[in-house]
């Protein structure tokens, strides 16, 4: 094993077979190792909800993927790379480039009748962003969002102050054994937690306001399309959970869904409209 | 090695065991155990569990009636010479074989018991203890100090009563001899033989009576196709038990009870 | 669903069946694996005269179980080969589940090679004082070392589970050491070959058992090769069929039929050249390795019960005849057919490897032996269950709360309806 | 992670080295005294004897190793000094004619077969040269015994990677063994071993 | 610092990679590994000085010289002394082990000598006339024998019995040896003489079973089971053709007139040539020597036609006793002692020699006989005996042993007495001496200055591998050198007439009921042997373990036995339990016993059997 030990000797038998012994140690010692390190680096710098978001979204469904020009029709079919972060993505900045989307001032979108006001940007996680004059964001659920989660059983929203990262947890709720994270659209510094009765919202200090940051942000004429293939998806779920199949014939969700499929799965379901792993 | 200046000068013991004189009393065997510290049957042990570094067998040339011929064959570790098929097989380099001598050793203390080198052994010379060693109340006063005795959970086997040879070396360095008389050494089964059916010596001189036992026509080796060159030779005048040397005759599956 | 205390663990949209279910399937086979233990622990403080082994059976029972588990455990260095060297990604959907039962194969072999060594206190000599010439130094080492391979690949699956992840420190190393993995599917490859290869040497140097000794090349006997090839064989075969009863227990869609397909083609291929190759070996060794050696290879056949049947039922019974369904697209296509192949070729494997053990200890050297017979006892058997016991427990625990089929929760889409589902009879083993 | 994460990660790593290096090679021996006083200094200088006086080999070349009372009784059958520990010696010994329980130091284990007589008649090897300078020491140390395998710190005391560094002296098997090498005289285990 | 969980966890932690890099668990690991070596229960041989040293074998007449190898005066291995005159260097399996036997866990270590003594001397004072004291020595010719017959010519009624000795042998002599069944390689007179006498003679081997001594054989001649009585007179029937020869009772040549060869052939199943053949060699390749079993008339008559007496069967003189032991009891059969006259029967069973069975003595004691055995184990006549005595075993005691069978002329050798005997074991010499009122303590030192006196033989020194004439050996030294191992051998007297052979045929044998035939192929064993002997039987299947018997298939099957059954061994002389072997290499009919403590004493060789299971 060693050479000073008796019954050694530096014959071709020893060197080559102690050799590969060594060899095969050291190589899954350094993976070991390596992996540490690099995991000691993730988590000082901090890239654990990145990490999450990306772990996630690798376990995502192909059919849940789908690049957002898919979802508007310029492409057939097109799996997202960049884990929906368009902030990264060339061919998305093409896209744009060719005809550029804007959030269009108070209009209306209404899909089965739940409101989607366009001025302002979707995440395909189901938050808003609306960039306010004082150079704040407001973040809040959208309208399906709030409708699937209905009054939340629990709730953790960040305290002011703390980082919120794109596609990192914005907060967590819980509903009827659902333990769902909605993920933050935008980066940015928790000023506040406020708003209306019975709806809560983020106001942001975003780390940058100008068009970039908010690029990987659906808006426009993006959001209708994106939230008729939503519903598919919520169909698909409720039928995979066994509840009977309601939202074809394109009646308006109650405001409070999870009450209507009592028997359904609700954590499913929230998992997958909320694009958790 | 007994000067240490001196370069040894390699031996290689044999056997030659003249299998007309043996008589199957079993006097070897029990001489053996006496000098190896053998320890007595477990009362669970039969034939396949027991430890006996030499074993006589019974064969005979398959004949009915009168037709019928019997011989007996002491088999003990073949010491073979050519890639000792036991010595490769060891996992933790508990089997050698010393090249002054020729023996194959084999140490319990470094043997961890996975018995391949049992399942490697053409001649099942091997011996795995599958209980503790036990003597009768005060028999352990008549253990020879010159052998170690082994644990449970080892394989043991005929090392030419190493321990014999360990003796005869001190012996002669008390004496002031350079080197050891070549009968001061004589392993324990070769002393018992009431026959004189056993010739030990070293094969490697041409001049001593088991060389040229060896070389006799009448001479040969268990399996010598297998080319381990075993370092025990067998005798006998008989064809019929020349025979058994060879591989096992197909169909012949017919047992002896003293087999 | 319902009653489920142990929700929390069990990752999110996969259906599991309630708690006590679960606790009522893992209840027997704890107590088989606590009987197991007990007669393992006989072995141990007793020692091995508890087995019915013996100084010409000096091998037995287990290390049949350990040439056998290991050669089907196979699955997980082969399928991580495949998925991470070949990239061959469709085999994604069962590389976990090939881990968790390499993983199972392997320990368990080494818990049984721990007992059947007569002095485990001793057991690491082999790695201080090595011989590097002997197959079982080989097999050692690479075993210890694939072993701990293993555990490392087995670590992300369990840093997975819904619960452990949110814990940051293991959500963010599962992430990185799966970037790693295929360093580790590497040296596993590496490994698994001199490994299984050496399982086959250990028999094939065998200069004084005519029966089990071959010729080959460089330090190898051919039976190093042919276990290579027969260990990758059997072990794709092994994960469809284990696959496949999973799914059969628990009533679920766990990966895409053409997955089983593919596995079982890859299977047929390997087994295809297996059959050939040992042919061949065997052409020579009757005609050329064991009549050199002063043993006629007819010979070896005429001790009942081991006749000429025994390599006839190794070699096409259960190699040829497999091998061909599972290359034939129409029969591959019926999943009974693909099924019984690879069961067939488990079998073929599971055949040769006693063989190789049993039989070349059964058969007599010297003219003057007897054939023996070897029967274990209680206590043998014993060991050899709380194997099968342990792996059914880890298996059936990993199922329950990792996710050892990623396709699994997308194929829950296309699950018959409810009400279907409540009229089916409950099985015992529903997760 | 800020550095007193570290902290008790760095508490448990201390403690276990100093119990490992500082404590444990104490608490595995257990220390034996031996049953006389005995002195090799006044036997050796004073007595002026040699150690094969005591020591010596029988006629079929065995060791006798530690002598027996008889040999002892030979001079001190009644004292010759003045000494607490002779007169001690002879009262609890002598006297009544019992054989004192010597500890040896430097026995080997019962697989060992060590052939005093060959190493110091052929090989011409100094008692020194094993044994140390057992013979100017004016008491004896106690018996170091470790604790699970009973054998004295003597023959298996140093840790492994020590012998690596050493070509003579010592009773590990390691010492034999690098001797011999370097004297060309490994040939098997049964060399030394029985 | 809060002990929260998960500083817990790295406390652990740090401890575990910590402790790696200290020598605790490497330690740890070495040290079970050597605890490994020094494993609990295996036992630490005594070191110490190695001599060796010289005595006799007493666990048979052959009394071969060994030499023991000591250390620290312990015996620890036994061999043989190979310039030996009479043992040539032999010994045998049980002989190699010897040293064994004090620490057989079977062996007796103390019994009630003192009341078995009491219990004795007011039995011999109130035996009735008709009743006598007898002794029953199953090895005559020792000292410890004239003891007992001097004590029984002292007692009133004293009675000596010994079974009869066997005419001697003389192999060197022999050119040819015809054995019925004689185990001449298992044991039979002195195993190293046989083995230097068996190059020189031919050997024909007449036996059902393929024993030892058939597979040694120059010729096996399977017989028919119990028919060499049939062989015999074949024989005689063809040797007697054309000569006449004297003392042939009457009744035999009329018995062998019926047996020419066709019916011995038929009888014997040997054939017609074979028998002339055997009957021409016996003739003309002489001196011709029949062995028999013990005592066989028809042997005796074979050798008588042959003209053995003189040549091949010698008359023996006794080693010369003091002359005033001379008014001793004469040496008488138990068959001729009348039945229910023993009131005090005193038996010598501290040696082997072949016992007659308990039903042969049982009828011989009157009521309330009080029956005092001397032995080393309860086996024997232990069972039946109202007081079982322990006794010293091989090598504890000093004893003579008288010359075997096969010594044409006496010797006198002492036993080794290596270890020292426990405490609370009797000597049967002195206790029967003692009840007597004679000395006894120095009858062997006084025996051989009787000897010495005699000026006849030489003396055989190991030590020194010489033999000097006993005259040339100062008296003082001549005991010395025997208790240093030394043998007294006899000269021939050249003059010596040729022993009287015993003719004395059975009256028509009653014809037998028991359906097998009794085979003897094993050595008898003595009353312990080492427990290294299961080398032989239980680990090995060279011999047939002791009490045990083995069966062809067919007549096991017919008794309804399978090999391991356990099963009892009925002969006209008693039943034994014994364990079955079937085996088919014994002939049907015939039922192989083993050696044993119980078993000989009920079968002698040939006698007939039945086996049935318990």
């Amino acid at each position: 094993m060693l050479p000073w030990i008796y019954g050694f000797s530096w014959n071709t038998g020893h060197i080559v077979f102690l050799g590969a012994f060594y060899t095969v140690l050291v190589i899954v010692g350094t993976t070991v190792v390596s992996a540490l390190w690099r995991s000691r680096r993730s988590l000082r710098h901090q890239e654990t909800e990145e990490i999450r978001w990306h772990a996630d979204f690798h376990d995502l469904p192909a059919a849940d993927r789908v690049c957002r020009h898919v979802l508007t029709g310029e492409f057939k079919k097109r799996q997202c790379p960049h884990a929906f972060d368009c902030r990264e993505c060339d061919i998305h900045a093409k896209l744009i480039e060719s005809h550029p989307l804007t959030v269009i001032a108070n209009s209306d979108e209404d899909v089965f009748g739940m409101d989607f006001p366009l001025d302002r940007y979707y995440h395909r996680g189901h938050t808003w962003a609306r960039l306010e004059d004082d150079g704040t964001v407001t973040v809040g659920l959208d309208d399906l969002g709030r409708r699937l989660l209905g009054s939340p059983d629990s709730l953790e929203l960040p305290l002011p102050g703390e980082r919120l990262v794109a596609n990192g947890t914005a907060f967590n709720i819980r509903k009827r054994g659902a333990k769902v994270r909605v993920l933050s659209p935008i980066d940015g510094e928790v000023l506040a937690v406020d708003g209306p009765a019975g709806e809560w919202r983020l106001r942001i200090k975003p780390d940058s306001t100008d068009e970039r940051s908010f690029r990987h942000l659906l808006r426009g004429p993006e959001v209708k399309p994106w939230l008729m293939r939503e519903m598919e998806r919520l169909q698909l779920a409720l039928t995979a959970e066994g509840a009977a199949p309601t939202l074809a014939d394109g009646g308006v969700p109650v405001s409070d869904i999870s009450a209507s499929y009592p028997g359904t799965d609700w954590d499913a379901v929230c998992g997958k409209m909320f694009l958790e792993g | 090695m007994t000067n240490p200046n001196k370069p040894v000068k390699a031996a290689r013991y044999g056997m030659a065991i003249d299998l007309d004189r043996c008589s199957g009393c079993g006097a070897c065997m029990v001489a053996c155990a006496v000098e190896n510290n053998v320890p007595p049957a477990h009362q669970g042990a039969n034939d396949r569990k027991g430890l006996t570094w030499v074993r006589v067998y019974k064969v005979d040339n398959g004949g009915e009636g009168d037709g019928r011929r019997s011989a007996f064959i002491p088999v003990m570790c073949q010491h073979c010479g050519n890639e000792t098929p036991c010595v490769h097989v060891c996992p933790q380099q508990a089997v050698d074989v010393d090249p002054s001598t020729g023996v194959v050793g084999e140490m319990p203390e470094r043997c961890l018991g996975c018995r391949y080198c049992m399942a490697a052994c053409p001649y099942h010379a091997r011996y795995f203890n599958w209980w503790d060693p036990a003597w009768p109340a005060g028999m352990e006063k008549a253990l020879n100090p010159d052998v170690s005795p082994r644990m449970r959970g080892v394989v043991e086997k005929c090392n030419f009563c190493h321990g014999r040879w360990h003796a005869a070396r001190r012996q002669a360095v008390a004496d002031g001899k350079s080197d050891m008389e070549p009968v001061a050494y004589l392993p324990a089964c070769a002393e018992a033989c009431p026959a004189k059916a056993i010739t030990f010596g070293d094969l490697n001189d041409a001049a001593s009576p088991v060389a040229v036992a060896a070389k006799d026509c009448n001479s040969f080796r268990l399996l010598e196709k297998l080319d381990t060159d075993p370092k025990i030779h067998y005798i006998s005048k008989r064809d019929w038990v020349r025979r058994i040397a060879d591989a096992p005759r197909p169909g012949d599956g017919k047992e002896s009870r003293r087999g | 669903m319902a009653n489920q205390i142990d929700k929390e663990f069990i990752s999110r949209g996969l259906k599991r069946c309630s708690t006590s279910k679960f606790i009522l399937w893992m209840a027997p086979w704890v107590a088989l694996l606590i009987f197991g233990l007990y007669s393992a622990g006989l072995c141990l403080v007793k020692g091995l005269n508890q087995t019915n082994m013996d100084n010409r059976f000096a091998f037995g029972l287990w290390i049949f179980l350990d040439l056998t588990v290991i050669a089907l455990g196979a699955g997980a260095f082969f399928t991580g080969f495949l998925v991470y060297i070949l990239k061959l990604h469709e085999l994604r959907a069962v590389i976990n589940s090939a881990v968790v039962i390499g993983l199972v194969c392997y320990s368990g072999a080494v818990c049984v090679l721990a007992v059947d060594v007569g002095q485990p206190l001793r057991a690491w000599f082999t790695f201080w004082y090595p011989n590097v010439h002997s197959m079982l130094t080989e097999v050692t080492f690479c075993i210890t070392c694939y072993l701990t391979v293993l555990a490392i690949e087995y670590l992300p699956i369990v840093l997975k589970n819904r619960r452990l992840r949110e814990i940051p420190a293991f959500l963010v190393f599962e992430f990185q050491l799966h970037k790693l993995t295929y360093l580790l599917a590497g040296v596993g490859t590496f490994l698994s070959f001199f490994h299984q290869g050496s399982l086959g040497g250990l028999y094939g140097v065998l200069r004084g058992r005519p029966f089990a000794f071959r010729e080959g090349f460089f330090v190898w006997p051919s039976t190093f090769f042919l276990f290579i090839i027969s260990a990758a064989a059997v072990g794709p075969s092994f994960i469809l069929l284990t696959t496949w009863l999973v799914q059969k227990i628990t009533r679920k869609r766990l990966v895409r039929v053409e997955v089983l397909r593919l596995l079982g083609r890859i299977s047929g291929l390997m087994l295809a050249v297996y059959v050939l190759a040992k042919t061949v070996d065997t052409l020579i060794w009757i005609n050329r390795t064991s009549p050199e050696r002063g043993f006629p290879a007819s010979q070896y056949y005429s001790w009942n019960p081991f006749g000429t049947w025994i390599l006839f039922a190794e070699i096409v019974v259960f190699g040829l005849l497999p091998a061909l369904v599972l290359l034939t697209p129409r029969l591959r296509a019926r999943t009974g057919w693909l099924v019984a192949a690879a069961a067939m070729a488990c079998g073929g494997v599971a055949l040769n490897r006693f063989v190789m053990t049993v039989q070349t200890l059964a058969l007599p050297t010297l003219s003057f032996d007897r054939f023996l017979s070897y029967t274990p006892s209680w206590q043998e058997t014993g060991t050899f269950l709380a194997v099968v016991a342990y792996g059914v427990l880890v298996y059936s625990f990993s199922f329950r709360y990792f996710r050892l089929f990623p396709e699994e929760r997308d194929l829950q889409a296309a699950a018959p309806p409810p009400d279907k589902r409540e009229e089916e009879p409950i099985l015992a083993g529903r997760y | 992670m800020r550095i007193s994460g570290y902290i008790p990660f760095a508490v448990g790593a201390l403690t276990a080295l100093a119990a490992g290096w500082a404590a444990f090679p104490h608490a595995i021996y257990q220390n034996r005294r031996q049953p006389v006083n005995f002195s090799h200094k006044v036997h050796t200088t004073t007595a002026g004897q040699k150690c094969d006086d005591c020591h010596s080999f029988r006629a079929d070349g065995t060791f006798a190793g530690i002598p027996t009372l008889d040999k002892c009784a030979g001079c001190h059958a009644a004292p010759m000094g003045t000494t607490a520990a002779e007169k001690d010696f002879i009262d609890r010994y002598v006297t009544p004619n019992r054989e004192p329980q010597w500890l040896a130091y430097a026995r080997q284990p019962e697989n060992v077969s060590f052939s005093h007589i060959t190493h110091v008649k052929s090989g011409g090897m100094k008692c020194e040269t094993c044994h140390g300078n057992e013979g100017e020491t004016d008491s004896l140390r106690p018996f170091q015994q470790d604790r699970i395998s009973g054998y004295s710190r003597d023959i298996w005391g140093r840790p492994i990677a020590h012998s690596a560094f050493r070509t003579e002296g010592g009773m590990k098997m390691d010492d034999c063994v690098n001797c011999h090498r370097s004297h060309g005289l490994t040939h098997s285990c049964l060399d030394c071993h029985k | 610092m809060t002990t929260t969980r998960r500083n817990l966890f790295k406390l652990a932690g740090g401890a575990t990679v910590g402790v790696l890099f200290t020598p605790a668990p490497w330690r740890l690991l070495t040290d079970t590994a050597l605890l490994s070596e020094t494993w609990p229960g295996v036992p630490v041989p005594r070191h110490g000085e190695v001599t060796f040293q010289f005595g006799n074998c007493s666990l048979c007449p052959a009394g071969c010289a060994v030499r023991a190898r000591s250390v620290a005066n312990q015996p620890v291995s036994l061999a043989g002394v190979p310039a030996h005159p009479l043992s040539h260097g032999a010994l045998c399996a049980f002989g190699i082990a010897g040293h064994h036997l004090p620490y057989h866990p079977d062996r007796l270590k103390s019994g009630p000598v003192a009341a078995a003594d009491a219990a004795v001397r007011t039995a011999l004072g109130q035996l009735r006339d008709t009743e006598r004291c007898a002794v029953l020595d199953l090895r005559p010719g020792r000292t410890a024998s004239w003891t007992y017959r001097r004590a029984m010519a002292a007692i009133h009624n004293g009675i000596y019995l010994a079974p009869l000795e066997p005419v001697p042998v003389n192999l060197a002599a022999a050119k040819t040896v015809l054995s019925l069944g004689a185990p001449l390689f298992d044991n039979w007179g002195t195993p190293g003489n046989v083995i230097a006498a068996r190059d020189h003679f031919r050997l024909i081997q007449v036996e059902p079973v393929e024993s030892r001594t058939a597979a040694m054989a120059d010729l096996w001649l399977p017989i028919r089971p119990d028919s060499e009585e049939a062989l015999v007179l074949g024989l005689a029937n063809l040797l007697l053709a054309d000569k006449k020869v004297a003392g042939l009772p009457a009744g035999f040549t009329d018995r062998v007139r019926e047996f020419p060869p066709t019916v011995a052939a038929s009888r014997s199943g040997i054939g017609e040539q074979q028998i002339a053949a055997l009957a021409h060699e016996l003739q003309n390749n002489g001196p011709a020597l029949v062995l028999g079993a013990n005592g066989s008339p028809y042997a005796a008559a074979l050798n008588l036609i042959l003209g053995a007496p003189g040549h091949t069967l010698v008359s023996r003189r006794e080693a010369p006793v003091p002359d005033e032991w001379k008014k001793a009891a004469p040496v008488s059969d138990l068959a001729s002692v009348r039945d229910g006259s023993i009131g005090v029967l005193l038996i010598d069973e501290s040696v082997t020699g072949d016992a007659p069975p308990w039903s042969a003595i049982q009828p011989k004691l009157a009521n309330k006989a009080v029956v005092v055995t001397f032995a080393w184990s309860k086996d024997g006549y232990g069972r039946q005996a109202t007081y079982t005595l322990p006794t010293a075993v091989y090598p504890e005691t000093v004893d003579d042993i008288p010359p075997a069978v096969d010594s044409p002329a006496a010797a006198f050798r002492l036993s080794a007495a290596w270890i020292a005997p426990p405490d609370g074991v009797a000597n049967p010499a002195d206790f029967v001496g003692a009840l007597a009122g004679i000395a006894v303590k120095d009858a062997l030192q006084e025996r051989a200055a009787a000897i010495r006196k005699s000026g006849r033989g030489s003396l055989f020194v190991p030590s020194s591998a010489t033999s000097t004439p006993a005259r040339d050996v100062k008296p003082d030294d001549f005991w010395k050198m025997l208790q240093a191992g030394a043998t007294w051998i006899d000269d021939v007297d050249a003059n010596a007439a040729p022993p009287k052979l015993d003719l004395a045929f059975p009256a028509e044998a009653p014809n037998q009921v028991l359906p097998l035939v009794v085979a003897v192929t094993e050595p008898d064993a003595p009353a312990l042997v080492s427990p290294l002997l299961s080398k032989l039987y239980q680990e090995s299947n060279l011999h047939l373990p002791p009490q045990s018997v083995a069966l062809h298939p067919s007549d096991a099957r017919s008794c309804g036995l399978e090999t391991g059954s356990h099963a009892r061994l009925e002969t006209g002389c008693g039943s034994i339990a014994v364990d079955v072997i079937v085996d088919p290499d014994v002939p049907p009919g015939v039922v192989e016993v083993s050696g044993g403590p119980g078993i000989r004493k009920i079968c002698g060789a040939s006698s007939r059997a039945r086996v049935v299971r318990s």
